[in-house]
């Protein structure tokens, strides 16, 4: 997994590429928490387009950063999500807990 | 007809990605839809990482066997440690509704296998995951 | 740091995919190149499909061991079989420019890897992979 | 893997999908020699597009199958090579032997 961030007006976008299993979630909630608490843009949207892989620990990960948002007043928003993204999310109930939009152009005006 | 494979790995994260590729194909292999496929990997990936993360308290390089198995039934995944052993109080994970990171692997497990049991065997921890085929599956709700 | 994990399979056809997208994926864990995790996966393959066709006259069910490690030099690939000895007369394969089918497993593996090694252990016959990291194999030429 | 026969003008194309290796590259020889022993094809053309992995014995029986096309005297062109086929073949030396077209619209004129 490779992480990286991009700065797209008032909106932080942290782009994902790969699997985040246990041996990358902690990367990745590291990440989430430094963009989060860091800077303060008004809006992180986190982009699954090319991850291929998610497992738990990643699902905390993610979950870690929507409790830090929200304590911030930061809007946390996920895109891009492919079929093994969106099933999990799905079967841990959490779909819906998130802000999700399709295209990284909705998740930057949602 | 029988078709079996085994894998002696150390509880090492680095290594999940190298099993589930492993474990994606064998399901392929055996017959399972791609959607399948996938599901069962989740499975057995969150089977290792929660061997890796409880049973041996994220220490590396200690040995994890994994034996994956076509049957007549479905796909039997065994998986063997020597860490500390589960206790059964605490394997139910969190109540999804309560939202908050962690507690979600035993959930996954137990919705996409259709057996879960662990059990403790001479050479320490055995879980054992089983997968019907579709037609079983269906069967059974 | 050193990292190993071993398979234990059936002379079967049938799984040499699932072994290749394991040996695959650890290539890439230990850091190889994309075109080399390829070629890699591929020396493996021909190394199991003459065990399978030579070694076991393409019966199946007979049991192989392929330990992938890597260590120091690069990544190293033990493959053990019961079956029977290669006889080293027969090893070279066919000239190249000899086009006819067969006898191109022996080129391939010998191209891609940087030691073939073949001998006897308690176990059986073995066969000795490797393939140097790239710095090294640079250095070598 | 699995294969698929089309008849295009005078010329059959096989489709190769899936991974080529000892499991099922009899397959493959079968249905070549077939193919081209059965009908009286002027051309037959083997569209490799969408194999991502040949291994030896698949090599071997695309030799075989160009054996037998020039004891029939019908053109037997491969096209579509990914770079998998196509480093095998490099390897083996065996690239320069097969008449390889990079489309198959390349291949039905060639
Ligand atoms: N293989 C195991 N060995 C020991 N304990 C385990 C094992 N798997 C699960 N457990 C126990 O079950 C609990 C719930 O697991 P899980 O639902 O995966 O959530 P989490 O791992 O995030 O706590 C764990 O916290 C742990 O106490
Ligand atoms: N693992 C093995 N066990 C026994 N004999 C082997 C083994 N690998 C190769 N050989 C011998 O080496 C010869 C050349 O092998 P190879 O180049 O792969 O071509 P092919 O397998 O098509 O004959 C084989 O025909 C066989 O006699």
């Amino acid at each position: 997994m490779k992480t990286s961030t991009r700065q797209v007006g008032d909106a932080t976008i942290v782009d994902v590429v790969g699997q985040i299993d246990l041996h990358s979630s902690s990367d990745l909630r590291k990440v989430l928490q430094e963009t989060l608490r860091g800077k303060t843009a008004a809006r992180v949207v986190v982009n699954l387009g090319r991850v291929d892989y998610i497992d738990s620990s990643g699902v905390a990960a993610l979950v870690e950063g929507l409790k830090t948002s929200m304590g911030l007043k930061i809007r946390f928003v996920l895109c891009g999500l492919g079929p093994a993204v969106k099933e999990l999310l799905k079967l841990t109930q959490l779909l819906s807990v998130f802000q999700v939009c399709e295209s990284e152009e909705q998740a930057l005006r949602a | 007809m029988n078709l079996s494979l085994k894998l002696e790995l150390p509880s090492d994260p680095e290594l999940l990605r190298v099993i589930r590729s492993a474990v994606k194909e064998f399901a392929a292999v055996t017959g399972f839809s791609e959607d399948d496929c996938r599901s069962i990997t989740v499975a057995v990936d969150e089977a290792l990482t929660n061997i890796i993360r409880h049973a041996y308290q994220n220490r590396h390089g200690e040995p994890i066997d994994l034996v994956c198995r076509r049957c007549d039934e479905g796909l039997e995944f065994i998986l063997t440690d020597r860490g500390q052993p589960v206790d059964p109080a605490k394997l139910h994970g969190r109540p999804l509704a309560d939202v908050r990171p962690g507690g979600l692997g035993m959930h996954i497990i137990q919705k996409i296998m259709d057996q879960v049991e662990y059990g403790q065997v001479p050479e320490g921890n055995r879980l054992r995951l089983m997968k019907y085929w579709k037609i079983r599956q269906e069967g059974k709700s």
